[in-house]
């Protein structure tokens, strides 16, 4: 995938106008647009003014019409001005559903307590999604501190990104499709979010999954692209399994599914101690299996790297802002029961250090720009969760929420950067396009600086934070395994940018010739987010979810982190910078030299080469040798038919007796007189 | 009724036919040569007057027994009459064409097949152990000469020889075992031997009740020989296969409906009116004979790829089917096996009635090539065989089904689970057999020309009155239920 | 009737000639052998019917058996002049033995019964043609009576229709 | 009820196919249109069942009259819970495979018309047949004119499978009819009666041998591993309408068997057994899966997995509990539309390829893109995605078994897994990539009629899954009624709960 | 030694009918074969005329008169069926008539 581009930015039709990107052609149904645009407008209006309690399911609702409408007509809109019209129709239902959302926040926090959550339960229908003896899932909404904080992330990151793929998808045939898989994914990620209960929460969560494995492989054509969006629904699945199990365990013991009741359940449950295996820490335990599917933990972090073969405006959405914090999200959406056990919570943060440890060092060896950013996001969530770990649910989230500016930051300028290349993203074959993309530059710049933890950007913030929380929570490993990951990641990161946009270029000259700015299209949601990226930090997203968390206030960290941190980052850019911009062949020296770990980092420790060999030949090997042809074919269906062949044998062995002589027959009547006189006199007196 | 005055009511039914076979020998007789007499049809006629008979019998006029109560018109005999002359009927429509296209063609076929019934309703309805004797005699040497009427095949004559050497080697066991209970009780008669049997001390003969009892089994044991040949039990069924597949094919389906259907009503009878009190003793005997001729008959048909000759082993596996249910007589079983007797009988003629339809100038369709792509050049005789088959099979919606339910239950009635469980298993065997004709005619392409005849009009009547028999009984057996109800009870009703 | 020895001698005789021709006949490879083995035994059985009191019986089992039966099996075998059985070595040694070996376990079973019946001599027995005839056509045996017309006349009709020449009509 | 409106269900396909064997075979079209517009009118007559069914225990349009007295036969019919939405299922699912036959059903049009409508009026009555001897007819008469279907229309080895198929199944209900039988002349009830019979469970030590009787008709029908050899090779042979009514209605009359019958009838048994048929369903949906992962052959791999999904059916039945009942009837019903669709689609890919082999297609999401979107619908649904109907089944069964086996839930949440694979690996060898072979370069997508056919399906299960209550509603009461029942009634159990609170319709099932 | 008498005769009934059913199985030719099955026919008629001197009824003696009648009307059928299968294939030996088998 580093060779050639994807369809990234399918063949140039011819070289743009440098400096004057071309504007997307809303001229091609503005009328429509318009119309829709303006319908959906005063629908909204007339919701917020006399149905508030509506509000939710057309938030979650909005996205679902736009997929349905693209998935039905999507041929017809098509058929008008290249499907530029369906891309501002995906744009106007997200972009609704964040102006309600921002509307529903704001009126929420009027209610009084209403930081603890208002339900919505839909009255339209007459019926619930499942009712079967006690098992029951009502269609409910909870809005509170927490999802309030996830609606805004996924409704806004969400518009930015659709408004970005209007640009970044121009020339792709299959816009339609494309979003109108956007707007179904914003529609269950938003379910996701907003879900008042664990099995429609499910909905979403496998919904948004379904998504991914969709935009994965967009671009279906291509092999890798579809296998890639393959492995990550079935490793998403196995999680999912963990996930089911876990509500089972947690209906059968707690009696409910409802988040806010196994809240207030948990509160009268006894808490566990460590090592103690009891159903709380059971329940925990399989819910983080489901959380470490989607948010790609150890050990099951294999798919989302691979989930790169997506467009890049997905990459942004699915895997690094939304989606892909959903695990983050449902842990600490459940921090009451994991309070209850040391045990989950101590292989939460464990599980989520050793991701975040994983994926910063294999990103130092990646030379695709967006697999570095891939391992990043890996490695941030395993930060989220190192957070939740130690019992900051509220910083997890906080981070998750900085996260989601920044990645996404990165990711859009990423692809701005491929986009510019004509669908190159290997690194090694950029440089120097400082110059010549420069807002994408900067922006580029601003995000990899709040990743690196540079105050007062957004990253420094959630990560000084964490930092703080593992402290708190007297887990000194895992604090220094924090730092750690903090200068990897001011470290790779900074090696990031170095490649891409200094030095000189190393692509070939055809390719280079065709270098240009992204249009304003894609621009102003990079600004947007680097404004995100700068400012999100500043928003106290652990006080302001805490409520909602059932959790007592955070204290205070030491006043000597901010430095420690900051520090650190500093280091790991300067590092960097030494390295890969003033001292350009120690890297190759230290590869040289450390092989074996830097085959270790290549091979991303081995994990895939396992499961491969694990899913190929024992799964598939002796599904097809052990269990069909051997089992099945040659034993079960080789005793039926053997049964049969048996008969015919049989039949035939019985058929002889048969003879054709008569005396034969006669003696054998003989035979049969003396047998039946010898059986009443004899044998039945 | 006056002593001297003969009632004679009972035996009309037996005499019309009777009376018929002589006209169609005089008819033959007078009839110029190189004319033909219209044989089929006196033969016709009088089966019907038979049946018109048996029909005022039926309906409460000259029921009784006669003639010193060694003949009966009971509700079994009538049964039993009425469906020997329905098949009989049934056999004779199927008769001119293949005769015709067979060479066949003689007078004396249908004095044959008259005789034949007449045997047949003589055993039925026989009280008295000689009348079954020479009863059976009667429709033996009949059907002995029936078998071999076909000269052009080599088969028929050979059938002829082994059905009749056979035969008249078991006749010999049965007329021994008639001996033994003579000797035993003084009399033939049915009625009067259970009396002495059940009594026991009575009889002068007896020296001791050990004595008396050896004697009587002794005497049931080749009771038993003889009608195990008769209805082609295993292991005396040997005759059977040969026999069906030599003779000429509308006798073997008469063979297969009435001389099987006769010989039932006989065995049925002399069994439960005589021998009720020995019944722990053999019906257990019966059990075990059930058994082996159900897996025989089924594993013989299996391995067939003659089609008549398949037919035939699925006959012995049915007279075994039959059997089990004979360990629940007197009552339900009974029931069952006159029940199974009519859908069977219709099966049977159905079954060997098609390949006797179809035979043209000589050549019968005997194999499964033979019956390769029928169904698109003979729709209607294809589905009526299919009919047939699913019938044998015993699945619903047939006759069969419902017969075959009703065998089992009454075995089951008796405590004889396993005989059900054998019984069904071997259904499922033969479903296969009887499949591969089904698939022979639906699945696979015709081969060559069509060779076979069209189906004539009497052919084509006695085939869609079986299948309708054969369907009705399957949806709708009900009256044919409570014939057999009131038939089985009304044994020993009347001495 | 009395019993005297000289009774009990002739029917020992008779009973042993019986059984000495029916021995005879199936040692006979010759088939006209046999058929003249056979009239020995109906003979001698004729007169065990005279001997246990069955004059009428007597009588018809020479009419009939001797002079009618095997009379036609005779002419049978002289009209196919039939030859003896050709010795095939070794033919169904083991079918023989086994058929021996049955009909012998037959005997026996059948044989234990018959000798644990008493087997008294009812007295003033009288089988005399006008008893044996006021009985047969007594209306108990009217039916058997005339059905054996029928039985005559089936067997009639077969063997014309089988035995007939082909073509002939 | 005075009028029989099941009898009129019952028996119109049957008139109709009588109607039909009046026409001659040339008039193809007539006999096209006048078995879909009759089934389709069927179909809508049914709803009046759904109409007038009230959501309570017992039974509904029950019609009970003497038959076969001297058998102790009665003609005795009803719906409940259970059987309502199967008898749904059955008229809803032949008029839409009759329509995807339109074209590939060339020769002998008149007998396959007839032969599909005498095979509705076999499934409708096995789901109304409230007499054992009844639901015996129906269940036999049944295999024939599967039989012929797949015999006659089917594919290159038809005959082996159709020979397979008719002596598998009926081996199987052999011993059943023993059984029916035995149960019968032991009964204190004396009669074929199921209701009756239901009333009054024989001696323990006697069901067990009817159970097992009874299990293995069922098992077979279902079917549960190990005896489910003769579904892929009945599957693969039989032409797209027979694959889709096996898979969406024969099949679960296994399962419904079970739930009316060898469960209610043997309560004892059935509490005996259940640990043993639950731990068959869980091979079977772990089995299929594995072995439907590496099939090469597109209907032979939805072939196993239909013994993987129908496992979920036997283990919520095994776990006999409100929920997994409830479930196991709901994802009965799911199998029914997505199994079903997936083999119509299955089918449309053959009428264009001929072909089955999954090597032979590929790449054709760019030249069928209404098929491939289609397609995954049904695959989804198929691969118990939540908001498709596959999930809340599965969902049902996995939480209201809990109470049987909890690692035989554990190890039938990796058939979810499992599930995804083969499902996806499918879809990924069918749909994506690039075109390899030229054949399908230039295929076309569905037409008007095919997509009237897969159309309804996939808006079944989507309504399906947002919206079960629709039809859990009319199920649960019965269902409870059922486990209710069925638990007092075991003698083994009466005396342990005697002492326990008062009984009420639990959750907790026969265990 | 009069009831003897009877037995005696009735043992030699059962002598002669086992020496017929093993005739049977000791010759080929059909008419021998034949033969010996008319000779178990009047190995029961010995029977008959025992029993019927036993109880001194007259049964025995009618049912012989009808036995005599079958066997004649057998040996009327049977020796025109050996008749027809002799001009087919000039040969009484039994075993040589297998067409059919199996």
């Amino acid at each position: 995938m580093t060779d050639h581009g994807p369809l990234d930015a399918p063949a140039l039709p011819g070289p743009p106008a440098p400096g004057h990107p071309p504007a997307p052609g809303i001229s091609g149904s503005p009328w429509v647009v318009l119309a829709v645009w303006s319908v959906v407008v005063g629908a909204g209006t007339w919701l917020l003014r006399s149905r508030p309690d509506a509000v939710p399911f057309a938030i979650l609702l909005l996205p679902l019409l736009g997929f349905t409408v693209l998935a039905l007509f999507g041929d017809a809109i098509r058929d008008q001005g290249e499907g530029t019209g369906a891309a501002w129709l995906a744009c106007s239902t997200v972009v609704t559903s964040f102006a309600l959302s921002v509307a529903t926040v704001y009126r929420v926090m009027q209610f009084p307590g209403g930081h603890t959550g208002l339900r919505f339960t839909q009255p339209y229908l007459g019926f619930e999604w499942i009712e079967a003896g006690a098992f029951r899932v009502q269609v409910n909404l909870l809005v509170d501190n927490l999802s309030s904080v996830m609606m805004l992330v996924v409704s806004g990151v969400g518009s930015l990104i659709h408004v970005y793929s209007v640009g970044y998808m121009a020339h792709d045939e299959d816009k339609v499709r494309y979003f109108s898989y956007l707007n179904l994914f914003t529609f269950f990620m938003l379910l996701l979010v907003l879900s008042g209960n664990l099995p429609l929460m499910f909905v979403g969560w496998e919904g948004v999954g379904l998504c991914s494995y969709l935009l994965i492989g967009f671009w279906f054509k291509k092999k890798s692209a579809a296998d890639a969006g393959k492995k990550a629904f079935i490793v998403n699945r196995v999680g999912d399994a963990g996930l089911i199990l876990g509500m089972i365990l947690a209906f059968h013991t707690i009696g409910t599914l409802d988040l806010v009741d196994l809240a207030s359940n948990a509160t009268s449950l006894s808490e566990e101690a460590l090592w103690q295996f009891g159903p709380i820490t059971a329940i925990c335990l399989l819910l983080f299996l489901g959380a470490c599917g989607k948010s790609a933990q150890i050990p099951l972090q294999v798919w989302l790297p691979d989930a790169m073969e997506g467009p890049t405006p997905v990459s942004a959405l699915i895997h690094a802002a939304t989606m892909v914090t959903a695990g983050v999200y449902m842990v600490a959406r459940l921090a009451p029961l994991y309070s209850l056990s040391p045990t989950a919570m101590l292989v939460v943060a464990v599980t989520g250090a050793a991701t975040s440890v994983l994926g910063a060092t294999v990103a130092l060896v990646q030379t695709d720009i967006k697999k570095v950013l891939a391992y990043s996001t890996v490695s941030q969530l395993g930060y989220m969760f190192l957070a939740c770990g130690v019992g900051a649910f509220g910083v997890g989230i906080f981070h998750l929420f900085t996260h989601a500016f920044f990645k996404a930051l990165l990711f859009l300028g990423s692809g701005s950067v491929i986009h510019a290349l004509g669908g190159e993203q290997d690194m090694r074959k950029m440089g120097g396009l400082r110059k010549r993309i420069p807002w994408t530059y900067w922006t580029f710049v601003i995000g990899t600086a709040a990743i690196s933890g540079i105050p007062p950007l957004a990253g420094y913030k959630s990560k000084d934070e964490i930092l703080g929380g593992a402290l708190a929570a007297g887990w000194r490993t895992l604090f220094a395994v924090g730092l750690a990951v903090a200068l990897l990641t001011a470290f790779y990161m900074t090696r990031a940018v170095i490649l891409t946009f200094f030095g000189t270029y190393r692509g070939d000259a055809e390719t280079e010739s065709h270098i240009h700015e992204s249009p304003w299209v894609m621009l102003w949601p990079l600004l947007a987010l680097a404004v995100g990226s700068i400012a999100g930090g500043y928003v106290d997203i652990p006080a302001f979810v805490a409520p909602a968390l059932r959790l007592e206030a955070r204290e205070g960290h030491p006043e000597w982190l901010p430095y420690l941190a900051t520090a650190v980052a500093i280091a790991g850019i300067a590092l960097a910078y030494y390295l890969y911009a003033l001292y350009r062949d120690i890297p190759g020296r230290i590869y040289a030299s450390a092989r074996g770990l830097a085959r270790v980092l290549e091979s991303k420790y081995g994990f895939d080469t396992l499961y491969d060999g694990f899913v190929s030949k024992v799964v598939v090997g002796g599904s097809e040798e052990v269990l069909w042809k051997g089992l099945d074919t040659r034993v079960i269906d080789g005793a039926v038919n053997g049964t049969a062949t048996a008969t015919a044998a049989l039949a035939r062995r019985v058929r002889v007796v048969q003879s054709g002589l008569v005396r034969a027959y006669a003696l054998l009547i003989l035979g049969g007189a003396v047998a039946v006189l010898s059986y009443l006199l004899w044998v039945r007196p | 009724m006056t002593p001297g005055a003969l009632d004679l009511r009972p035996l009309f039914p037996a005499m019309a036919v009777a009376l018929a076979g002589v006209v169609v020998l005089l008819a033959q007789a007078f009839t110029p040569k190189g004319g033909r007499a219209p044989a089929a049809a006196l033969s016709l006629a009088g089966l019907v007057a038979g049946l018109v008979a048996v029909i005022v019998i039926a309906s409460g006029r000259g029921r009784g027994a006669v003639l010193a109560g060694s003949v009966a018109a009971d509700e079994y005999a009538l049964f039993f009459q009425g469906l020997i002359l329905s098949i009989a009927i049934l056999a004779v429509l199927l008769s001119p064409s293949y005769l015709r296209e067979t060479g066949t063609d003689r007078g004396e076929y249908y004095a044959l097949l008259l005789f034949a019934v007449v045997g047949m309703m003589g055993l039925v309805s026989a009280l008295e152990l000689v009348a079954v004797f020479v009863a059976l005699e009667i429709m033996s040497v009949a059907v002995y000469a029936m078998a071999g009427l076909r000269r052009d095949r080599e088969e028929s004559q050979e059938a002829a020889l082994k059905y009749f050497i056979t035969g008249s080697f078991s006749s010999a066991f049965l007329l021994y075992g008639i001996a033994v209970l003579y000797g035993l009780t003084g009399t033939t008669s049915l009625t009067r031997i259970a009396d002495v049997l059940r009594s026991g001390a009575a009889s002068p003969v007896a020296g001791s009740a050990g004595a008396a009892t050896a004697l009587a089994l002794v005497g049931t044991g080749l009771l038993l020989v003889g009608f195990g040949f008769k209805v082609a039990s295993v292991p005396f069924h040997m005759w059977a296969p040969d026999a069906y597949e030599g003779a000429p094919t509308t006798v073997t389906a008469l063979m297969a409906a009435g001389v099987k259907a006769a010989a039932f009503g006989g065995f049925v009878r002399i069994f439960q009116q005589a021998l009720p009190d020995l019944a722990a003793q053999w019906q257990p005997a019966v059990a075990v004979l059930a058994v082996v001729t159900m897996v025989v008959g089924n594993l013989g048909a299996l391995a067939q790829s003659n089609l008549k000759r398949m037919l035939a082993y699925s006959s012995v596996a049915h007279a075994g089917y039959l059997m089990t249910a004979l360990v629940a007589a007197p009552g339900r079983g009974t029931e069952a096996i006159l029940f199974y007797l009519v859908t069977y009988a219709a099966v049977n003629l159905g079954g060997f009635g098609a390949f006797a339809a179809l035979t043209r100038s000589g050549r019968e369709p005997l194999t499964l090539s033979d019956m390769a792509g029928l169904s698109t050049r003979r729709p209607l005789l294809a589905a009526a065989l299919t009919v047939f088959l699913v019938s044998l099979t015993g699945v619903p919606v047939s006759g069969g089904f419902v017969g075959k339910f009703y065998l089992f239950s009454a075995a089951v009635g008796a405590g004889y689970v396993s005989l059900a469980i054998v019984g069904m298993l071997m259904s499922v065997v033969s479903a296969y057999y009887y499949l591969r004709v089904v698939i022979a005619m639906y699945m696979r392409e015709p081969e060559g020309e069509d060779t076979w005849s069209p189906i004539g009009a009497g052919a084509g009547l006695a085939l869609a009155v079986s299948t309708v028999v054969v369907l009705v009984l399957g949806v709708y057996p009900g009256p044919v239920m409570d014939w057999a109800r009131m038939a089985a009870r009304s044994i020993g009703s009347i001495v | 009737m009395t019993l005297t020895l000289f009774h009990a001698i002739l029917f020992y005789a008779f009973g042993g000639l019986a059984l000495g021709g029916a021995l005879v006949m199936v040692s006979q490879r010759n088939p006209t052998y046999s058929a003249f083995a056979l009239i020995v035994t109906l003979v001698a059985l004729s007169a065990e019917f005279g001997l246990l009191g069955s004059p009428f019986i007597a009588a018809l089992q020479i009419v009939v058996y001797a002079g009618a039966i095997m009379v036609l099996f005779l002419f049978v075998l002289m009209l196919l002049s039939v030859k003896a059985e050709a010795r095939v070595e070794g033919e169904g040694r083991v079918f023989k033995l086994v058929a021996l070996a049955l009909g012998a376990l037959l005997a026996a079973e059948v044989g234990s019964a018959l000798l644990a019946a008493k087997t008294p001599m009812a007295g003033g027995f009288d089988a005399s043609a006008r008893a044996v005839a006021r009985l047969l056509f007594s209306p108990q045996y009217l039916y058997v009576f005339e059905a054996t017309s029928i039985l005559i006349l089936a067997s009639l009709v077969g063997a014309v229709a089988l035995a007939r020449r082909e073509g002939g009509r | 009820m005075t009028t029989d409106l099941l009898a009129v269900i019952v028996l119109l396909p049957v008139l109709g196919a009588i109607v039909l064997a009046f026409v001659p075979a040339s008039a193809e079209r007539a006999h096209k249109v006048v078995a879909i517009a009759l089934t389709t009118a069927l179909f809508l007559l049914s709803l009046a069942l759904v109409e007038g069914f009230r959501a309570e225990p017992g039974m509904q349009f029950e019609v009970s009259r003497d038959w076969l007295p001297s058998l102790g036969v009665r003609y005795h019919v009803g719906v409940d819970g259970l059987s309502l939405w199967l008898i749904i299922l059955t008229t809803f699912l032949t008029p839409i495979s009759l329509l995807a036959s339109w074209h590939s059903i060339h020769s002998r049009v008149k007998a396959f018309n007839i032969f599909m409508l005498l095979l509705e009026a076999g499934m409708l009555g096995v789901f109304v047949a409230l007499d054992l001897f009844l639901f015996y007819i129906f269940w036999e008469a049944m295999l024939i004119p599967m039989y012929f279907l797949i015999g006659i229309w089917g594919h290159e080895r038809r005959i082996y499978a159709a020979i397979k198929f008719f002596l598998y199944t009926m081996a199987g209900s052999a011993l059943m009819l023993v059984a029916f039988i035995v149960l019968y002349k032991t009964s204190a009830a004396h009669t074929f009666d199921i209701l009756a019979l239901v009333q009054r469970p024989v001696a323990p030590s006697l069901q067990m041998w009817l159970f097992a009787a009874f299990a293995l008709a069922f098992a077979i029908k279902v079917p549960m591993f190990p005896f489910h050899t003769w579904l892929p090779d009945a599957h693969v042979e039989a032409p797209t309408a027979g694959s889709v009514i096996l898979a969406g209605v024969l099949l679960k009359m296994g399962g419904y068997g079970f739930l009316r019958l060898a469960f209610p009838l043997f309560p004892d048994a059935a509490h005996r057994f259940a640990p043993y048929i639950g731990a068959l369903a869980v091979v079977g949906i772990v089995y299929g899966a594995l072995v439907s992962l590496v099939q090469p052959n597109l209907k032979k791999l939805v072939a196993y997995s239909s013994v993987s999904h129908l496992g979920f059916v036997m283990l919520g039945i095994a776990a006999f509990t409100t929920t997994s009942v409830v479930g196991a009837v709901y994802q009965m019903l799911n199998h029914g539309i997505s199994t079903g669709a997936l083999f119509l689609m299955v089918g449309m890919l053959y009428d264009r390829r001929h072909t089955f082999a999954i090597e032979e297609y590929g790449g054709l999401k760019s030249v069928m893109p209404w098929f491939a979107s289609l397609f995954l619908l049904v695959c989804l649904s198929s691969l118990a995605v939540p908001g498709l109907n596959g999930f809340v089944g599965e969902f049902l069964i996995m939480i209201g078994s809990w109470s049987l086996s909890r690692p035989m839930v554990v190890l039938a949440s990796t058939g979810v897994i499992l599930a995804a694979g083969y499902i996806l690996w499918m879809v990924q060898r069918v749909l994506y990539g690039e075109v390899t072979h030229e054949a399908n370069r230039a295929l076309p997508d569905l037409s008007a009629r095919e997509l009237a056919v897969v159309i309804p399906m996939v808006v079944l299960a989507v309504v399906m899954g947002v919206a079960s209550p629709l039809f859990t509603r009319l199920i649960e009461p019965s269902v409870q009624t059922l486990i209710y029942d069925t638990q007092s009634r075991a003698t083994a159990r009466a005396r342990t709960v005697a002492a326990a609170p008062a009984p009420g319709p639990t959750d907790r099932g026969v265990r | 030694m009069s009831p003897q008498l009877v037995q005696h005769a009735l043992l030699l009934s059962l002598a002669l009918f086992a020496v017929g059913v093993v005739g049977v199985f000791l010759r080929r030719n059909i008419i021998t074969i034949f033969m010996c099955v008319e000779l178990m026919l009047n190995a029961v008629n010995l029977a008959f005329i025992a029993f019927s001197r036993a109880w001194g009824n007259l049964d025995g003696q009618v049912l012989v008169f009808f036995v005599l009648t079958v066997a004649a009307a057998e040996a009327a059928v049977g020796l025109a069926i050996i008749i027809s299968i002799h001009r087919r294939k000039d040969t009484l030996d039994v075993d040589a008539f297998r067409v059919m088998k199996w």
